[in-house]
């Protein structure tokens, strides 16, 4: 691999992300998969970085689910977000930040749908207007969240309390990144990095002292691929495609996976314990999984949070040997306890894979 | 003293017009922005059909052109018309008041890194047709040398026929190029299977599809039909490639020692601003515009300025000498009308 | 006549009863041997044919007939067939004579069965008689006989073209051997008897010898030498025999019994094929006569290298001769002695071992049988065009304007495609393939309720012919059909098609024996002009599916040596009656090569 | 644990495990199989193709893709009658090459 030759092309694809006043959005199902996620995010830009970043509780679903699932059509999706913005003008931002990938897409597909096809742009906007009464003016710059923890790596490397090496040798950890889908393959230019060799999340890797892998199957996707996953009878081939990225890393021994989209972390984590009970098979070292996380989890790692206050004990993969690599001290009693100190109750475990 | 022609471009183009030029009689001026006569064909190390070595075709050309006032490392900075006639200045500060010119400006390979899934100048293995000429020429390359290459892949229509990458139009010789090259390096590597990754074979010309036969009956050659999508690495180093065997309908892959991109031929854009200094234009494929694509290729829409070789389209080694020939006769007849 | 010696014993004679042993022993073990590999059926059938009066007068009159007079090479060729007879025919009646004297004169003799042979040794003459001078005369006359078909056989050697031969085989080592020591007998005999003739007697020939070699020699002249030479040479010629291409002469005399009795070949290499190829005399007409020759191309892949081979068993040369073959049948038709080439080959083929085979009973085939289903009537015509015909589809088209214009009931039975006639895969000795084909469509054909089937590709008619067993249909070829139609007057012909020359395809001339039909149609629809060799005679064009190896370039020789052939007489078009050869020879014909249909079509109202 | 759903294999054509024995071996016998170019008029004019599924393209194809057992179920399709062989622009003789293949066909076992 020739890193000078990605360096050119990621210089290739920066696009602009203005550092402040952000109109942050949430993703529906993030919460559920790494509820600290989000959280960390506004943390880290808001508490540690001391950004202006602005949620409202009337922001709903961006519709992209559905859309992708086949069950809404165009007008809908756009309406939906349409409104979106429209909560974004009323709350006088101009930078749409959002936490989910499929979003992400959503929007920018729509932003490009709207600037090709501007009677389009009209109609909705009427139909906002009948449904809702609302009326929007479009984000000047659309960013997903990985984007600003990207441009803000160097600030959280600086105030770093561990870096992404083995405590024990010094030598940096092996990463995989995988981003989602829907953040640059439908529009290069607006991913960081370009489609073929995005480096929002190598990006963050780098600062934080990680080596990032480049294997084969780098660019497949996670195998959620909604109506995949969604009805049961194509779960066999969502499953599989995940089967092939971990078959295709595996040589690498990663130590770790960092994703940016919702779906990719929780089907990369859960789906390897279906492996391990389909096929026997653990892809981490003696016999555990290979730990997934969300960019925001590993800058709060970085960062020097409580891993069960970054929601780490969620993971179905074990990340205390990881935790243990990095030299990051961490509480197993403390591991099923909730905020309340009360106890969240301890999974059952896994036949296979093996997990602490 | 005969009227001063002045030919931009000294590629075999450019060459053979100033050769018919001094047999007509003329003295023209050929100017050439690089160091050596021979333009892209001075690179290559043999041309189909014959195999004969491209270095004693330019050799032979540059013999006779020997009486032309030529100027290497050489650019146009500028030119002003005047009354049937051009004020051009050269970079090296020389002035000339001529009464033709001929853009022989020729082509730029398409710069294969732009088609960035196909990993040229990210992945060590992989290469385009000229590096691999080059390799023929001076046996030096770090992909191949020392290298165990069992498995070698060509891929064609590199940045050709394909508008992502700007060019809609078939650059025409790669085919056979491929071909070609897939036989040579089968001479170097006897026991290496060797696979052709095309969306057509457009073998039109002379002896081409005996080559074809020969690549498919001595030399083994594999030829897939699909366009590879995409090229990742492996842990080795080998790059592993993806397309879809549009004969079984199904995608393929294999991981290969080298992965050699045939180049598409564009247009080359420095010939572009100097063509805009005569108001010549471009055509709607991006070369230089013709007064007639049928009849009249050779004249322009602006008096006195004449094209030839590959600044049309693309062309093969024998299509631009008889352009560049036809060229020096259009000229003449040019210049004895001015009378 | 009387008894020289008492015993009417010499030891010179011992070399021949060794020989005459042998030879004999080793046909009558060698005939039961192939008598008992035929199997049950065959060999009831034969033993019943030799008792049944007419197969076994049938069987004399034929080995008189071939055997000896060698009819079938008179007419091929007079001095061929003279040099043949005189030999055989001669020393026939030599034996006969020579028994017959020995009968009249020494009855007490007769169980000495060498005695007969050499008798002008073992007796004196006593009295001169008539009948004596004229058995004297007739025995000299046929040894003369005799040695004039050994002198012609001997310029042969040296000179075959004198004998309108362009290629012949080389004969073996041991086939030499029998050769000389053939054509020394009778000089020998010769000398032998002109030595005794003063004791013996003799005539024309034996008593001026005599006389000369008196005149040289005197009294004391040995006369047993010579008689030991002559019994020599024919120990060694029937020493040799059974191992040289001699041995045609017994087994043909096996050979014309076995296909009176009406015997196929059922075994590649055993019995009746067996038969075949020890009849075989090596002459190599069939040499001359193969199309795949031509430019001295594939001489050893003709049949009597076949035979050859398989009398060697070398098994690699057996597999190329037999699948390059064309299956063209011209070789059958010059050969002398009746060996079926293509039915040989297609034998070889059969004893291949293929790892799969295709199988056709699972294919539904119900569209084509409910297309051309109708309920039977007496005049409903079935018409089946055939693959090769989907390629030359001018004829299909004609075969339908021609019905139309005759009013004829008919059902396309292959328009919308068909199955194949199973004829080219039976060609390539995939017999139960063959089979299942077959089968598939006769159940088309019964569906479709028709009498008659009408076919245009002779590819197809040999087999619907020979194998399909279609109760209550008639199969005919498209010539025999127009031609009914014809003189039906259903058709009629204007004649004005201009000068025709008519190619006989292999499979319909040779093949099914059809000559005449296409012939009398072509007189009618314009003049009809014979190509330089036709009927039997006929050049296959090249096309043919019998061969299984030889390439698409290999065949344009063959191709251009027929049309070559066909346009000798300067015809202004070339008609066939075969879907093959017009594709095959239209590829390279300097004028217009169509089927008979379209002829019949242009031409007819 | 019966999740309801499994692995599904790809359906990929995996160009590094192809096994080219029986081609490597059909080309000894048969060298003009290199020749096919894949333009499909043997398949078109197949007489026993729409009957039984057989194209001699397809069966070239299956055989330089490692797919042996479905150029066999082809194969056993086959009439044999040879139009494909004089409709072939580049002159194989088809018709020896599918003989040739039953043959070699399960040499392998012997």
């Amino acid at each position: 691999m020739i890193y000078q030759g990605k360096q050119k092309i990621w210089s290739d694809y920066q696009k602009e992300i203005p550092d402040d006043h952000w109109y942050f959005v949430r993703s529906c199902i993030r919460q559920n998969f790494f509820p600290a996620s989000e959280k960390m995010f506004s943390v880290i830009t808001k508490d540690v970085l001391g950004k202006d970043i602005y949620e409202t509780p009337y922001h709903t679903t961006c519709g992209g689910i559905a859309y992708h699932s086949d069950t809404i059509p165009q007008e809908t999706v756009m309406t939906i977000v349409a409104r979106q913005f429209a909560l974004m003008t009323e709350a006088g931002y101009e930078n749409y930040a959002c936490s989910c990938i499929t979003s992400f897409g959503n929007y920018a597909e729509i932003l490009e749908t709207w600037h090709e096809f501007p009677e389009l742009e009209a109609k909705i906007r009427e139909m906002l207007w009948k449904s809702c009464r609302r009326e929007f003016k479009k984000p000047k710059y659309l960013a997903h969240t990985s984007d600003l923890i990207y441009k803000f790596r160097h600030e959280i490397a600086s105030k770093a309390k561990f870096h992404l090496v083995d405590h024990a040798t010094g030598e940096p950890l092996r990463v995989v990144e995988h981003i989602g889908c829907h953040y640059a393959k439908m529009f290069p230019h607006k991913g960081v990095g370009g489609a073929e060799y995005p480096c929002v999340l190598s990006g963050m890797i780098d600062s934080w002292g990680g080596q990032v892998i480049d294997y084969p199957e780098r660019r497949h996707c996670c195998g959620y691929g909604f109506r995949q996953y969604h009805v049961k009878a194509n779960r066999g081939y969502s499953v599989s495609n995940t089967h092939k990225k971990f078959e295709s890393m595996e040589p690498y021994h990663p130590d770790m996976i960092i994703t940016n989209c919702p779906g990719c972390p929780y089907f990369l984590d859960r789906w390897q314990y279906v492996i391990s009970e389909m096929e026997g098979k653990t892809y981490g070292q003696n016999g555990y999984g290979i730990p997934v996380f969300t960019y925001e989890e590993v800058a709060g790692m970085v960062l020097g949070f409580d891993p069960w206050d970054l929601g780490l004990q969620l993971h179905q993969v074990a990340v205390e040997p990881l935790l243990e690599k990095i030299g990051i001290p961490y509480n197993p009693k403390t591991k099923y306890l909730g905020l309340d100190g009360k106890d969240i109750m301890k999974p059952g475990l896994p036949s296979v894979l093996k997990c602490c | 003293m005969k009227d001063n022609i002045v030919i931009v471009g000294g590629g075999i183009a450019g060459m053979e017009a100033a050769h018919q030029l001094l047999l007509l009689g003329y003295k023209p001026i050929l100017v050439e922005k690089s160091d050596h006569l021979g333009g892209h064909v001075a690179d290559w190390h043999k041309l189909f059909p014959d195999m004969s070595p491209a270095k004693d075709a330019v050799k032979d050309l540059a013999e006779k052109i020997k009486e032309a006032n030529i100027f290497l490392d050489t650019e146009v900075s500028f030119i002003n018309r005047l009354k049937n006639g051009y004020n051009v200045m050269f970079s090296n500060g020389v002035n000339v008041i001529c009464k033709a010119i001929l853009l022989a400006t020729g082509f730029d390979l398409f710069e294969a890194s732009k088609k960035e899934e196909y990993g040229y100048g990210i992945y060590d293995q992989v290469m385009t047709n000229s590096d691999l000429e080059h390799w023929f020429n001076t046996g030096e390359d770090k992909r191949i040398k020392g290298k165990d290459i069992k498995k070698i892949g060509f891929v064609h229509c590199v940045g050709s026929r394909d508008i992502k990458a700007g060019n809609p139009q078939c650059s025409k010789v790669c085919c056979i190029t491929a071909i070609k090259q897939a036989m040579e390096v089968k001479e170097f590597f006897p026991d290496a299977e060797v696979y052709c990754f095309y969306m057509d074979l457009r073998l039109f010309g002379k002896k081409y599809e005996d080559f074809y036969i020969k690549a498919q009956m001595e030399s083994g050659v594999h030829f897939i039909r699909g366009r590879v999508s995409e090229v990742s690495e492996n842990i080795n180093g080998q790059v592993i490639v993806k397309t879809e065997d549009t004969l079984s309908g199904k995608p393929a892959k294999i991981t290969l020692d080298l992965l050699v991109l045939m180049s598409g031929i564009v247009c080359n854009k420095q010939a572009v601003d100097t063509a805009s200094l005569v108001q010549v234009k471009t055509d709607s494929d991006g070369f230089l515009k013709s007064k007639d694509n049928i009849l009249n290729i050779i004249e322009t829409d602006s008096k006195g300025v004449f094209l030839a070789g590959t600044v049309t389209g693309p062309k093969t080694v024998p299509e631009t000498v008889a352009e560049a020939r036809a060229a020096a006769l259009a000229i003449h007849n040019y210049l004895v009308t001015l009378k | 006549m009387i008894d020289r010696f008492a015993s009417g014993f010499a030891p010179f004679v011992i070399p021949f009863l060794i020989g005459m042993a042998f030879v004999m022993g080793y046909c009558i073990v060698g005939a039961i041997r192939l008598i008992f590999q035929l199997d049950h059926g065959d060999r009831k059938r034969f033993l019943l044919s030799l008792i049944t009066p007419k197969t076994a007068w049938k069987n004399i009159k034929d080995i008189f007939l071939n055997c000896l007079i060698h009819v079938k090479l008179w007419k091929r060729n007079k001095l061929l067939g003279f040099m043949h007879s005189s030999i055989a025919f001669g020393w026939f009646m030599l034996i006969l004579l020579g028994h017959i004297e020995c009968i009249l004169y020494m009855p007490h003799r007769v169980k000495l069965f060498y005695y007969p042979i050499f008798f002008n040794y073992f007796v004196a003459e006593n009295e001169t008689t008539l009948r004596g001078a004229i058995f004297f005369f007739l025995m000299d006359f046929f040894l003369l006989l005799v040695l004039t078909g050994i002198t012609l056989a001997i310029i042969k050697r040296v000179r075959s073209r004198l004998f309108g031969m362009r290629r012949t085989t080389k004969p073996t080592l041991l086939d030499r051997v029998g050769l000389y020591s053939l054509w020394l007998i009778f000089p020998l005999r010769l000398l032998a008897e002109s030595f005794t003739a003063h004791i013996s007697g003799g005539s024309f020939l034996t008593i001026p010898m005599n006389m000369m070699f008196k005149a040289f020699l005197g009294e004391q002249m040995n006369m047993l030498p010579t008689w030991w030479a002559y019994s020599i040479c024919l120990c060694v010629f029937m020493c040799v025999l059974p191992f040289t291409r001699y041995m045609h002469i017994p087994a043909e005399m096996l050979l014309i019994p076995f296909r009176n009795a009406g015997l196929t070949i059922k075994h590649a290499r055993k019995g009746f094929a067996k038969a075949q190829v020890y009849s075989c005399p090596g002459c190599g007409v069939c040499i001359d006569a193969c199309p795949m020759t031509v430019k001295k191309a594939n001489i050893k892949d003709t049949t009597v290298y076949l035979n050859r081979n398989i009398r060697r068993g070398n098994e690699k040369r057996i597999e190329e001769i037999s699948d390059k073959c064309l299956l063209c049948g011209k070789c059958t038709a010059v050969c002398q002695v009746g060996v079926d080439g293509p039915q040989m080959r297609i034998a070889q083929r059969s004893v291949r071992n293929y790892g799969l085979a295709p199988d056709y009973t699972g294919m539904d085939i119900s569209t084509i049988k409910d297309a051309v289903a109708a309920e039977p009537s007496k005049d409903r015509v079935l018409y089946f065009s055939g693959c090769m015909t989907a390629l030359t589809p001018a004829i299909s088209r004609a075969m339908e304007s021609v019905f139309h214009k005759a009013g004829v009931d008919y059902a396309f039975m292959d328009k919308d495609g068909g199955l194949c006639c199973g004829r080219p895969i039976l060609m390539a000795g995939r017999f139960d393939q063959a089979r299942q084909l077959i089968k598939k469509n006769r159940e088309i054909i019964y569906a479709s309720g028709a009498s008659t089937l009408v076919l245009s590709c002779p590819i197809c008619y040999k087999i619907f012919r020979e194998q399909y067993k279609l109760e209550g249909i008639r199969v005919v070829h498209h010539t025999e059909y127009m031609l009914e139609l014809v003189k039906a007057g259903r058709l009629t012909l204007d004649g004005a098609a201009g000068s025709l020359v008519y190619h006989d395809p292999c499979e319909l001339g040779r093949g099914s024996g059809v000559y005449e039909p296409p012939r009398e149609l072509l007189r009618q629809a314009g003049e009809l002009v014979e190509a330089t060799h036709n009927r039997e005679m006929s050049i296959c064009c090249g096309g043919s599916l019998g061969s299984l190896t030889l390439g698409f370039d290999k065949r344009e020789d063959m191709t251009v040596n027929a049309l070559k052939n066909l346009t000798e007489g300067d015809p202004a078009t070339i008609v066939t009656a075969c879907p093959l050869c017009k594709s095959t020879f239209a590829m390279y014909a300097d004028r217009p090569v169509e089927d008979i249909a379209e002829t019949v079509n242009r031409h007819s109202k | 644990m019966d999740f309801g759903f499994s692995i599904s294999p790809s359906s990929t054509i995996n160009l590094d495990k192809v096994d080219f024995t029986l081609y490597d071996r059909l080309c000894e016998i048969e060298p003009d199989a290199k020749k096919c170019m894949a333009c499909g008029s043997c398949s078109a004019t197949c007489t026993a193709g729409p009957w039984t599924g057989m194209s001699v393209r397809k069966v070239i194809l299956g055989i330089q893709r490692g797919k042996e057992s479905e150029a066999a179920k082809m194969l056993k399709g086959c009439m044999l009658c040879g139009k494909c062989t004089m409709v072939c622009p580049r002159g194989i003789n088809t018709r020896h090459l599918i003989l040739s293949l039953c043959r070699i066909y399960g040499e392998g076992e012997k």
